[in-house]
């Protein structure tokens, strides 16, 4: 646990917001693909909120958030002020696994899915294509431009980029790649899931559960993940996940 | 004036301090190791172990409620051998006590687990007749006094370590239970586990948990535990490990002027992983702001 | 579209709308007619009526908990006589209806109530066989499902008024008590009244309530009074009136989804005292939302 | 309900805190005796908190109240800020009678009862007695003294004035009165009762119950009231009350 400063905590497009934390500890152990657990410090609604790192800045000891505004938590979390404390669990879970030797990474988001890419896409060796699908208004987009990366967008009212989802956009500009690192609506998931497995391309999958301990005492956060001896086991989302390699993620 | 003393005494077994962690919210203790040190603690009560690992319910299995939250884990478990295997040593190279929490769907299932463990190096067992989220077994045995006294008899031949037996809320009359649990030769008792509630989107007009029922933990329920508690005191007389929405010091000492010699933390972890160790110091200070030498002091020290 | 309507009709009785207030929360309406326009409700729910003046329980009677309260009023009331003459003329000034909270220490007291009202200009009556501070009647009725139906049917026969049974949470299984009183002739049911609960003055040593134990309300409830309304909404066919921790209109449409057919407001009303029209405004946002003409649609709606 | 602003909450004695809430309406419906309903916004604690006005300005619109941080509410309320929004009810209950004939007014005050005295001492006409009673650091004095009246103290350790109970201090001096009005913990008002009964001057105590509503509709905050008809009724301090003649209380 710890208590840490909340330097900014503002509105970056409608019902999403940034917030930037201080803490050297949380910065240096930010990896592509963790998580934090922010305590709401509320007496209706104590669980902890899990919150994906965007991005660290290890020098200047700031892990960015962005979170949308869905329900009564993150509600209160936009309402925190600046300079205000804010207890936070982390970082936690297992982020994204980096081959140095690869050479053409493709990252695929989706919605409020695109953040934890951000850390993901600076630290990735080799050529990066960047695949960003939203509802209407989307996020980060100059964020992973200026990291040099390839950058397409796919909005389903069609307000910016392709008109439509974004496999439909790797499928029309004919995508290949070595790997791929995806995170977004399980929907989008599965057919990045889908996609890449008929591409044959290895994938590695950020998964999304509902959480309580968010350390993996529980047992609640589960998903069904195939293993060898037995043919499924649950396994915890917050602690041998969130991120899964594609062919062990058993879809409902 | 010297340290207080926070040891108690659970049938036969002595603690260090009366602060455990509730079944099912601590893992095997591993986890959460992390943030507290196990030395610390009273005992540690791991998850419900199984004959056979069990997978448990699907997914969402947690909803969060005013002040509480649901869970439908489903007593999700690797089973009896597994746990003796990588567990066991584990806890082990910890000075604290090790209480294991028995499941089973059927009588001789409860009694599989307690025989297997007999010759384990294991404290205490606490035989889960409780738990609201299994189809077979659990609250089924819990709410019904014949069935109580029933399995608790069965285990307890079995048994090679103390048995404490932990009784359902879900009823009409605790302390009715409690006594057919010491009826069937329980050496102590813990309540309460999780009320059976429900919580429902309005959006997608569904459950939100997958299982539609699920079990109402954490502060919300603290004044039914608590009652429960001060009832099974008054009707019995073996030890009590009293647990349902402890968070804080003042939470524990509610509990122990309750009847209870032990107290457990559970959903009070996922808010504040250093709740047990904090509770434990708040208990240092309670007796010493009260001239209180002895913890024994407070345990049943209501007055009416 | 057209204005959805939120008409209900409980037992032949047409309410305005699902929205009533929770015995013993509102009085007879006069203290909160000062915030809320009592023309708005679908019914106001009095305070538990006995046959004779009844002084009730020792101060303290509240201890807030966790998202809750404990209360041990003990029905203080001023009896049948004072309440037909004082309460009954203020409320039938106001466009909504009115349900009379009927209580004794015997069957025949309640019985009593319910004929000096047979011929009374009230709507309905609520048979409360579940108030848990009392020692005779109360709750002593409400959790054995035989005295459940052996004090409906007494007081059915004298009744006027459709007649609805408040049931108590306090049971191993409140399907079976909705059964009692249905085979009892109870036209609707009402749930949950309170859980027994408590809370200890640890400085002190004493219990917080003069009574020890009190009942517990508020939303720290709500998984459980929904839980409760669904299991009984799955087991008869009379209208249930649903209530326990309900703040908001989305608590209320949990409810109605559950299976409620109307909803009360009780310790809510004392955080926020427009809850009840807040809630009604609320429901009519969520049937435009969801593109509902009636809200007898989303009643039993959950999909399971 | 009325959401007001607070304008100044700080600490004015060690525990005690000054609150001053801007509204026109609760200024100009705030007469001596009465109290407001506090409504914390905390998921845990949902019950409002019942504080007694202690002055009002109506010019200015403010409405100051006095409070001690005895437990977790007021913690909570301490915590606010100026500027904050709080949710309040009131003004609330039945306050002091005062009678415009009387000559000699003596009010009775101990510990966090003194405050609800300040708006009534200074409505109070004829001639006005002041006794204080406190466990250690007495609050107010200066306040009483700018409004004219004869102010004594008394302090049991000693360390201001009258090393003792504020009864001791009253029979020491001998004090005479037309009228009585008090307010503070029970034991004190209990021992104003006896003595005033002895010297024979009528009085007003105002009573403390824990509370619900506020309002008079849940009846958890009843008191035993001696009644004409029958031996004795329990009537709702925040609705009847809280202001009583000390004729009617039943101590128990
Ligand atoms: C590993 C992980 C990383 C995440 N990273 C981000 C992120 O970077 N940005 C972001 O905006 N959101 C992220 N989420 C989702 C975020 O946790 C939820 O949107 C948030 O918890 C909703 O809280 P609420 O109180 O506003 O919603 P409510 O619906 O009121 O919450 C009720 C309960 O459900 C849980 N819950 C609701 N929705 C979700 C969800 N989608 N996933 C998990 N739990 C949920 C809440 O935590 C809470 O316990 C992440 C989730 C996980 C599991
Ligand atoms: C009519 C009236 C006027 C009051 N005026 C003042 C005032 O001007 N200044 C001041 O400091 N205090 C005043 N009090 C007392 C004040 O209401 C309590 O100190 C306060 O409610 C305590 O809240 P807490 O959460 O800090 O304490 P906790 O003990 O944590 O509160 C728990 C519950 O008990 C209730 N409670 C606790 N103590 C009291 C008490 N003494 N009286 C009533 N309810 C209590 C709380 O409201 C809450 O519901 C007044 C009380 C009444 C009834
Ligand atoms: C996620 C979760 C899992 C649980 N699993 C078990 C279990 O395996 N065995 C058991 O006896 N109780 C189990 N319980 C019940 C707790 O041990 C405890 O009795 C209950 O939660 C009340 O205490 P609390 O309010 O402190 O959580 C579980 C509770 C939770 C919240
Ligand atoms: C102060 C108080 C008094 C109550 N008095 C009665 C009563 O007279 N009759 C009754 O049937 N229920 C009574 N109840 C129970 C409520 O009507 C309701 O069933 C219960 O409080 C749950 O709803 P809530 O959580 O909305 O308060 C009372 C509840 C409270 C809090
Ligand atoms: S949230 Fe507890 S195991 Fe994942
Ligand atoms: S607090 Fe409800 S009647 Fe006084």
């Amino acid at each position: 646990m710890r208590n840490v400063i909340i330097e900014k905590n503002h509105k970056i497009a409608p019902d999403i917001y940034e917030m930037i934390l201080l803490s050297k500890e949380l910065s240096h152990e930010g990896f592509p693909g963790k998580f934090v657990n922010l305590y709401l410090n509320d007496g209706a609604h104590l669980l902890p909120r899990p919150i994906s790192i965007c991005e660290v800045d290890r020098e200047n000891h700031r892990t960015r958030l962005i979170y949308a505004v869905v329900g009564k938590g993150t509600k209160i979390l936009s309402s925190k002020k600046e300079g205000e404390k804010l207890k936070v669990m982390g970082p936690l879970g297992n982020g994204f696994k980096i081959d140095e030797k690869i050479d053409r990474n493709l990252v695929i988001g989706g919605g409020i899915g695109t953040p934890p890419l951000l850390e993901l896409v600076k630290q990735l060796k080799g050529d990066t294509k960047v695949y960003l699908g939203f509802r209407e208004n989307p996020i980060l987009v100059e964020d992973f431009e200026k990291l040099g990366a390839e950058v397409h967008i796919a909005t389903e009212d069609g307000s910016q980029g392709h008109k439509g989802n974004v496999i439909e956009l790797l499928e029309k500009h004919d995508v290949n790649a070595d790997s791929i690192y995806s995170c977004g609506p399980k929907p989008m998931l599965r057919a990045v899931a889908k996609w890449s497995r008929e591409k044959n391309i290895p994938a590695q999958l950020s998964l999304e559960e509902r959480m309580a301990c968010g350390i993996g005492a529980c047992l609640v956060c589960t998903c069904k993940i195939n293993t060898e001896d037995e043919k499924w086991e649950y396994k915890r989302v917050c602690k041998d996940g969130p991120v899964f390699l594609r062919d062990e993620v058993i879809w409902e | 004036m010297k340290k207080s003393s926070l040891e108690v005494n659970i049938a036969g077994i002595n603690l260090k301090n009366p602060v455990m962690t509730a079944s099912g919210t601590f893992g095997s203790g591993r986890e959460y190791g992390e943030f507290v040190d196990l030395n610390k603690l009273g005992a540690v009560v791991v998850k419900g172990v199984s004959p056979t690992p069990w997978k448990g319910n699907p997914t969402p299995r947690v909803a969060e409620t005013h002040g509480g939250m649901l869970n439908s884990v489903g007593l999700q478990n690797p089973g009896v051998d597994a746990f003796i295997k990588n567990d066991i040593p584990f806890l082990r190279q910890y000075d604290t006590k090790i209480i294991v929490n028995v499941v089973g769907k059927t009588i001789e299932e409860y009694c599989q687990v307690a025989e297997r463990l007999a010759t384990e190096d294991i404290d205490m067992l606490e035989l889960n007749i409780s738990c609201p989220n299994v189809k077979e077994g659990g609250v089924a045995f819990g709410t019904d006094r014949n069935k109580v006294e029933e399995v608790t008899k069965a285990v307890k031949k079995y048994a090679k370590q103390p048995l404490i037996v932990k009784l359902s809320p879900n009823v009409t009359d605790i302390a009715e239970m409690a006594k057919a649990a010491v009826e069937g030769g329980a050496d102590a008792l813990s309540l309460i586990n999780t009320l059976t509630g429900m919580a429902i989107d309005i959006h997608r007009k569904r459950p939100v948990l997958a299982n539609v029922i699920g079990g109402l933990s954490g502060p919300a329920i603290k004044p039914i535990a608590l009652r429960m508690v001060y009832q099974v005191a008054q009707a019995v007389d073996v030890p009590i490990i009293g647990m349902g929405g402890i968070m804080t010091g003042e939470d524990a000492i509610e509990f122990m002027l309750a009847g209870a010699t032990g107290i457990a933390v559970g959903t009070g972890n996922f808010i504040n992983p250093m709740a047990t160790v904090e509770i434990i110091e708040y208990m240092e200070k309670y007796l010493t702001d009260h001239n209180i030498e002895d913890i024994n002091e407070i345990i049943n020290g209501l007055i009416i």
